[in-house]
């Protein structure tokens, strides 16, 4: 009986899209890595006044996921945008050592809001491609996530133009959403 | 210089684009909550308001379980 | 001064005072059709969405005789 | 039969609500208008940010009134509302002789629009209770009325403070919208 229930309801929602935001400053890579994971390629990008949603399947999970414009003047309404969102994929340009305080205290703000308690938190030190990049060790201390309570976060080294890290990274938030459920 | 007391927050070229963008989304009927969200705030809507447009856009999501 | 190069048309409060009053009437479904045309052109939609939002409108004050 | 089908015909439609604007610059003395129209009474007013719309019972005949804000920035927006209007109440501040070259300008664009081609013009020299106000052939003139061409139109003096001539605008107004059904 409970057999014939829960898959009558996985049937009916568990076939629900998973909701994904990419979140961080301007020209950290947030729209490369959408259509890289996407379609598989780099596209051209440029600077998102606004946002960017696409269905992104992967691994037969189905993923509605959002890249919002990361410039600093339309930063205040990304919380517009934070209500049933599963996961936050943030993303960080490892060679931008300038504004990684920046970078800190958006996230640090976005982590406060009660909307996303329960989301899962992927960091990608992207642009690891780049000769001055800071180590995902060195990026995690510079955001502060080894301090982080009560939040499933993982931190991974990321190259949107070359296509490295990505995998592993979708690797482990699939997983990890599958678990939570 | 008017730009020192203006009460609109379209301080620069950006914030308008991004008006554009959300309002054109939200006029054709895509994630109009969401896009809802974002005018009401950006416009700074009087907290009365936006919480009416925000629990139209609700009753609107799913008219059958009204 | 940002104000000479400014894009959008709320040069003055009363343009915003404006926009806010419409787009409230909007989001609460009174006169779309000639709420959509106001803010289509305080926001200088260009010609191509414009007429998209309003071919919407049109088909959403009568629905049955689609 | 032709009885029985007209009758069932204005049933159906007859009761549409006639569809009215009152236009004409900032201080003219519209909104006062509108509400003497509706309730009455003389209200206190604010200059006009956005619009009153209400329904004014007349005679029997419904109309949805709207009265549109006059200041300089937003007068452009009155063409978004000219669609299906049966006819424009055009009000001028008659002791205002500085700004009669503006309000005629404003009336020129307005009456050149092809949604308003059908659309019957009554103007309200208003204000008639102050000293220095023009009287109404000289609003006439100044305005240009006597040179429009496929227009039905009339002017009446009116005070909406005092309330003074809206009733006799008002009856012509029904009378022509009436004749020219
Ligand atoms: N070297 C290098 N460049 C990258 C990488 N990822 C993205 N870029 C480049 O960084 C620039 C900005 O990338 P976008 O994807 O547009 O940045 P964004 O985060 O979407 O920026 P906003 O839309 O302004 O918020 C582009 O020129 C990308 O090609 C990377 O891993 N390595
Ligand atoms: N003396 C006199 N004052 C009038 C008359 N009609 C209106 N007023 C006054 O003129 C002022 C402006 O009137 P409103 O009705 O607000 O003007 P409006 O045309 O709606 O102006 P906007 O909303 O800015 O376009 C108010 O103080 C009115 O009381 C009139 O016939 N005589
Ligand atoms: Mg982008
Ligand atoms: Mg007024």
């Amino acid at each position: 009986m409970g057999g014939f229930f829960s898959s009558l309801f996985s049937g009916l929602f568990g076939t629900r899209e998973m909701r994904i935001l990419i979140l961080g400053l301007d020209g950290a890579g947030k729209t490369t890595i959408l259509y890289r994971l996407q379609v598989g390629e780099v596209v051209t990008t440029i600077p998102t006044i606004g946002f960017n949603v696409e269905t992104v399947t992967y691994k037969n999970l189905k993923f509605q996921v959002w890249d919002l414009g990361g410039q600093t003047s339309i930063r205040p309404y990304w919380r517009c945008y934070y209500s049933n969102t599963d996961a936050v994929i943030y993303v960080v340009d490892s060679s931008d050592r300038d504004r990684m305080g920046i970078s800190k205290s958006e996230l640090v703000a976005m982590l406060e809001e009660e909307e996303l308690k329960k989301a899962i938190l992927v960091v990608f030190a992207n642009k690891q491609d780049m000769e001055q990049a800071m180590t995902p060790t060195e990026v995690a201390n510079s955001l502060g996530l080894p301090a982080l309570k009560d939040r499933k976060w993982q931190i991974f080294k990321t190259s949107a133009t070359k296509g490295t890290g990505l995998d592993e990274a979708m690797e482990w938030l699939v997983d990890s959403l599958k678990s939570r459920q | 210089d008017m730009s020192h007391n203006r009460t609109d927050p379209f301080s620069e070229p950006t914030e308008y684009e991004y008006l554009k963008k959300v309002m054109f989304e939200y006029m054709m009927g895509r994630e109009t909550k969401t896009m809802a969200k974002v005018i009401t705030s950006m416009l700074k809507f009087p907290p009365d308001q936006a919480q009416k447009v925000l629990e139209r856009e609700d009753s609107r999501v799913m008219p059958w379980l009204r």
